[in-house]
């Protein structure tokens, strides 16, 4: 197994496990930082993948820089919304769905 | 000596799931965003490995440093740790207790596992040799004004892309903005050290020289607009750490136009060539590095603005009056 | 080998220990202020003893010189930094440890 | 003046013209309203011109900057997109004129460029023909939609916005690692090649699958429906009316098209599974929306249901069920949109939204309750409306495929919604116990959402020129399908 498949799988660990967190973890705080870690798993597969072929393939780095660029302006919102929840809640998680 | 970057990457790809376990798993969330902190440089060297430097700047410079300063800010901002801390405790538990407790959470690992081994045969099954588009990028590089491959991907060939990423960075601070009355940070009861105030003092000259060096060197070498400009947002939050706020004057329609000024010119730029005689964002192949270096230059200070004011949280113009 | 290389080699060694030990002092100390006392002392040092290793193998002046500002961005944030800890950390009213 | 209609390239201006008035409400934001309004209706007219050139010329494919597929990105018109686009234009201009009405000033500064850039990203989707740009206007269209629904007032927006948040970026992250599967098994991003290069192998079907259930999220099929209630319910008006109409429809406008362009074709049990679920959309959302105590949760989890009827034409998969299913979608999202804006003049009304409460209600805002009832008529599917000429669509691609059992489900649902807008309509007619202070609902308020109303009803009476409309460029393939 060369070594950018040993990186793809990496990043699929972390993509399940960013995965798993996201459901698990009730605090926002948390689920931002997992979200996050599931975004690096998926831009760590699209980058070690290109490097199969010898030349460098700078499509996957452009979209990845994107990418980077778009988490953290997601980021930034989930934090200011958590933020919101916190002062009018003052709780840093989501109530439960009601069954109505 | 073929087995020490073996080892090395063995050790780097270990190291990083580990990060990536402990920082979603540690009660304390202080440690969570540091271990993230973490996480990014060493994402960054992987990036190096992977002959992206590219990515590996923008990653250290956003995905780590800015990433890592807004979460922390905002667990500053959330209160004493404490408090949370406890909140969140008794959430974990409410929530497996919720959701079926144990056997729920064996299913859903179960079910990841399942994921993950699908993906993993998925990647393991592609064919040895990418069918990817490196050739087609060499092929038009030199049609492109740039000679970095990566810049004329994001500039040049998948400029749209990029306009657009644009347009998502300035939504982000306008949602911001448009929420931004936060309860308000525990009042900043220390006074800014000295020490912060001289950093910043010296920090922030060499940031924009080092911004401004990526920008200029972006066309041939690793660099770039989004390097730039986080380069650039990083001294901003220098700044705001220091307590340097925008004088009320500037934080009205001046700073307005500082943040928009980068897809403002994408759009005129790409509307102006289509008037010539192209379709939308088909430079002139003559004039199409300058054109370029023209966006990039006020997507840098745009980039650099945005991710600042993204730290800080609110208006600008909100805080003056206080 | 040539002798530069040896020294380079050397001197690169020399950083390793100094990272080591002060990664074994951020573990073992007992509090934060002697955990940021071996972080920044060992690895300013450290860091110093790896940038003269790397220097001695650098093709260009201009490298060097980068290598040089890199050294001295490391010893100016990490200083800075340590000392906003400290402070941070007293302000809280964190006592120093005593045996 | 028609060599200045096609020289105009109105794919561009589609795109930009919301981007830029989006820009202008951010700079000048005391203008806004004039500025959002001058921009609704360059938009609406863009998009008439571009319907212009496609009727006249066919479907277009647009290279931006001049590289053309597989290295520059394409847009691509064809009738699927261009309806997307017309619905659009149709709920956005009802929108910009309720929201004018509805919002006071300090909200209405933060709503005004959000909705612009919300505008720009649908037509930016509808428009690509390239699935990493797709992720990118998936996005920017969830994002503004997240921070339009935080604009209500109170802990219970906040909450729904943010679940709705992780929900589309965990959405757009499948999406992305299928795109990621999909790139590097072919080489391309771009739809039309990866139709031409993808067979059915083991990582074309996980990477089809991850964006599948990426998509599904984001369109809220039961059961990942969960967050889509509170979402919609507990945002302004306006902004519900928006989410139900469009937003949620985006996702499903992606899936249809990677569906018939870009699917390996024996997807049998995929299909199935599909149209099993929509079934239980259908039942699960209607039988919810009957319990329902508040007028907008009850039209909420109603968007749950008719999100179900769309996904009755994959097991069928003639080109009668895909037309059916459309028209669906845009009788749905006129028909939703205006019911919601009656719901927020309700509220506006009488301060709240409370079903059993809404006291002879019928006497006081007329116009409010007609609208009420004519939506009604069209997500029931009685006829003459749109919902009609929909469901007679889907009953006869049902019958057609010999597959009646999807009829039955139909009628079945139709019943159901029948029940809860009866109820409802009587409840407005009934006086209640307890009197409330009542408040003027401005005319822009009650006549836009009325005018949404007569349109859902005139989809049914003039069904023709939708129906030709959707078959330019042929994107349900030609003959029976398989």
């Amino acid at each position: 197994m060369t070594f950018f498949l040993f990186f793809a799988l990496v990043g699929i660990g972390l993509f399940t496990l960013g995965l798993y967190a996201v459901i698990v973890h009730p605090h926002l705080l948390r689920k931002i930082l997992a979200v996050n870690v599931m975004g690096s798993g998926v831009f760590l597969l699209l980058v070690a993948l290109a490097k199969r072929s010898d030349s460098v393939d700078p499509v996957p780095h452009a979209m990845v820089i994107t990418g980077i660029v778009v988490a953290i302006s997601a980021t930034a919102l989930a934090v200011i919304l958590m933020l919101r929840v916190k002062g009018e809640t003052g709780r840093v998680k989501l109530p439960e769905t009601p069954q109505e | 000596m073929t087995l020490l970057p073996l080892i090395f990457d063995g050790v780097l790809g270990f190291t990083l799931l580990w990060l990536a376990w402990q920082l979603l798993g540690s009660p304390d969330l202080f440690r969570a965003i540091v271990l993230f902190i973490a996480f990014g440089l060493l994402m960054a060297l992987i990036w190096v490995r992977l002959d992206a430097p590219d990515v590996a700047l923008a990653e250290a410079a956003i995905g780590a440093g800015l990433t890592g300063a807004l979460l922390l800010a905002a667990l500053a901002r959330l209160g004493p740790p404490s408090e949370t801390a406890s909140l969140d405790n008794q959430g974990d538990r409410a929530s497996v207790a919720e959701g079926g407790g144990l056997p729920f959470r064996r299913w859903l690992v179960a079910l990841h596992l399942v994921l993950a081994c699908g993906l993993g045969y998925a990647v393991m099954s592609l064919p040895s040799a990418a069918p990817g588009l490196s050739d087609a990028v060499a092929n038009s590089l030199a049609l492109s004004g740039v000679s970095n491959p990566v810049t004329a991907v994001l500039l040049n060939f998948r400029a749209y892309d990029t306009l657009l990423e644009m347009g998502v960075l300035l939504l982000a601070l306008l949602a911001v903005w448009s929420l931004g009355s936060t309860p308000d940070a525990p009042p900043d009861d220390q006074p800014v050290g000295g020490v912060l105030a001289l950093l910043a003092r010296l920090l922030t000259p060499l940031l924009l020289l080092v911004a401004g060096y990526l920008l200029w060197v972006g066309g041939r070498a690793p660099g770039g607009a989004f390097q730039a400009g986080s380069v650039l947002g990083a001294a901003g939050v220098l700044l705001v750490l220091a307590g340097w706020r925008l004088g009320r004057r500037f934080a009205q329609l001046p700073l307005r136009i500082m943040l928009v000024a980068g897809l403002v010119l994408f759009m005129a730029v790409g509307l102006f060539v289509m008037l010539v005689g192209g379709d939308f964002l088909t430079y002139p192949h003559a004039s199409a590095g300058g054109l370029i270096l023209l966006i990039e230059a006020a997507a840098t200070l745009s980039i650099g603005m945005i991710l600042a004011a993204l730290f800080l949280g609110i208006r600008p113009d909100s805080r003056a009056d206080q | 080998m040539a002798i530069d290389e040896v020294v380079s080699i050397l001197l690169l060694l020399a950083g390793a220990v100094f990272f080591f030990a002060g990664t074994l002092g951020l573990l073992r100390f007992p509090d934060i202020y002697t955990r940021l006392h071996a972080l920044t002392k060992a690895d300013n040092v450290g860091l110093g003893l790896m940038v003269a290793g790397l220097a001695l193998q650098a093709e260009s002046a201009a490298a060097v010189g980068k290598l040089m500002v890199i050294w001295l961005l490391v010893l100016l944030a990490g200083g800075s930094v340590a000392h906003l800890v400290a402070a941070a950390a007293r302000r809280r009213g964190i006592v120093p440890w005593k045996r | 003046m028609s060599v200045l209609i096609f020289s105009i390239h109105w794919q561009v201006m589609v795109v930009l013209l919301p981007l830029a008035g989006a820009i202008a409400c951010f700079l000048w934001p005391r203008r806004g309203v004039m500025l959002a309004l001058v921009c609704a209706l360059g938009t609406t007219l863009s998009v008439a011109g571009l319907s212009w050139l496609v009727v006249v010329e066919g479907a277009q494919r647009y290279t931006v900057g001049g590289w053309g597929a597989p290295l520059g990105i394409d847009l691509y018109v064809d009738g699927l997109s261009l309806l997307m686009l017309i619905v659009t234009s149709v709920v956005g201009v009802a929108i910009s004129v309720y929201a004018n009405g509805y919002f006071e000033r300090s909200r209405a500064r933060a709503f005004w460029p959000l909705w612009l850039f919300l505008w720009g990203a649908l037509n930016a989707l509808f428009l690509s023909a390239d699935i990493f740009n797709l992720y990118i206007t998936l996005e920017l269209l969830g994002l503004a939609a997240v921070t339009l629904v935080a604009l209500a007032k109170g802990a219970q927006p906040l909450s729904s916005a943010m679940r709705y948040l992780l929900v589309t970026l965990l959405g757009s992250l499948l999406f992305l690692l299928g795109v990621a599967l999909l790139y590097h098994s072919s080489g391309s991003v771009d739809i039309a090649i990866l139709a031409e290069r993808l067979s059915a192998s083991p990582v074309v079907w996980i990477a089809l699958g991850l964006m599948v259930v990426g998509l599904l999220l984001k369109t809220a099929l039961f059961p990942l429906h969960f967050w889509l209630p509170q979402a919609h319910a507990s945002a302004p008006a306006p902004v519900s009316a928006l989410l139900s109409a469009l937003v949620v429809k985006a996702s499903f406008y992606i899936l249809i098209r990677l569906w018939l362009e870009i699917f390996p074709p024996n997807n049998f049990v995929l299909g199935q599974l599909l149209g099993l679920l929509g079934a239980a959309a259908l039942l699960w959302g209607n039988l919810q929306a009957l319990r329902q105590t508040r007028l907008k949760m009850l039209i909420a989890y109603s968007t749950v249901a008719q999100l179900g009827y769309l996904f009755l034409a994959f097991p069928l998969a003639n080109i009668i069920g895909w037309t059916g299913a459309l028209y669906m979608l845009l009788s749905h999202a006129i028909a939703k949109a205006a019911m919601f804006m009656a719901a927020g003049n309700i509220l506006r009304f009488g301060g709240h939204d409370s079903i059993a409460d809404l006291d002879r209600i019928v006497q006081r805002l007329p116009l409010t309750v007609t609208t009420f009832a004519l939506a009604g008529v069209s997500i029931m599917g009685l006829p003459p409306s749109g919902g009609f000429v929909a469901k007679w669509l889907l009953l006869e691609a049902a019958i057609r495929s010999a597959q009646w059992w999807w009829g039955v489900v139909l009628v079945l649902g139709g019943l159901l919604s029948a029940v809860w807008i009866f109820k409802v309509v009587g409840y407005a007619f009934t006086p209640s116990p307890v009197p409330h202070e009542v408040r003027a609902v401005p005319a822009s308020m009650e006549w836009s959402a009325l005018a949404l109303a007569l349109t859902a009803i005139a989809l049914g009476l003039f069904s023709s020129w939708p129906l030709a409309l959707m078959m330019v460029g042929l994107p349900f393939g030609e003959g029976g399908g398989s």
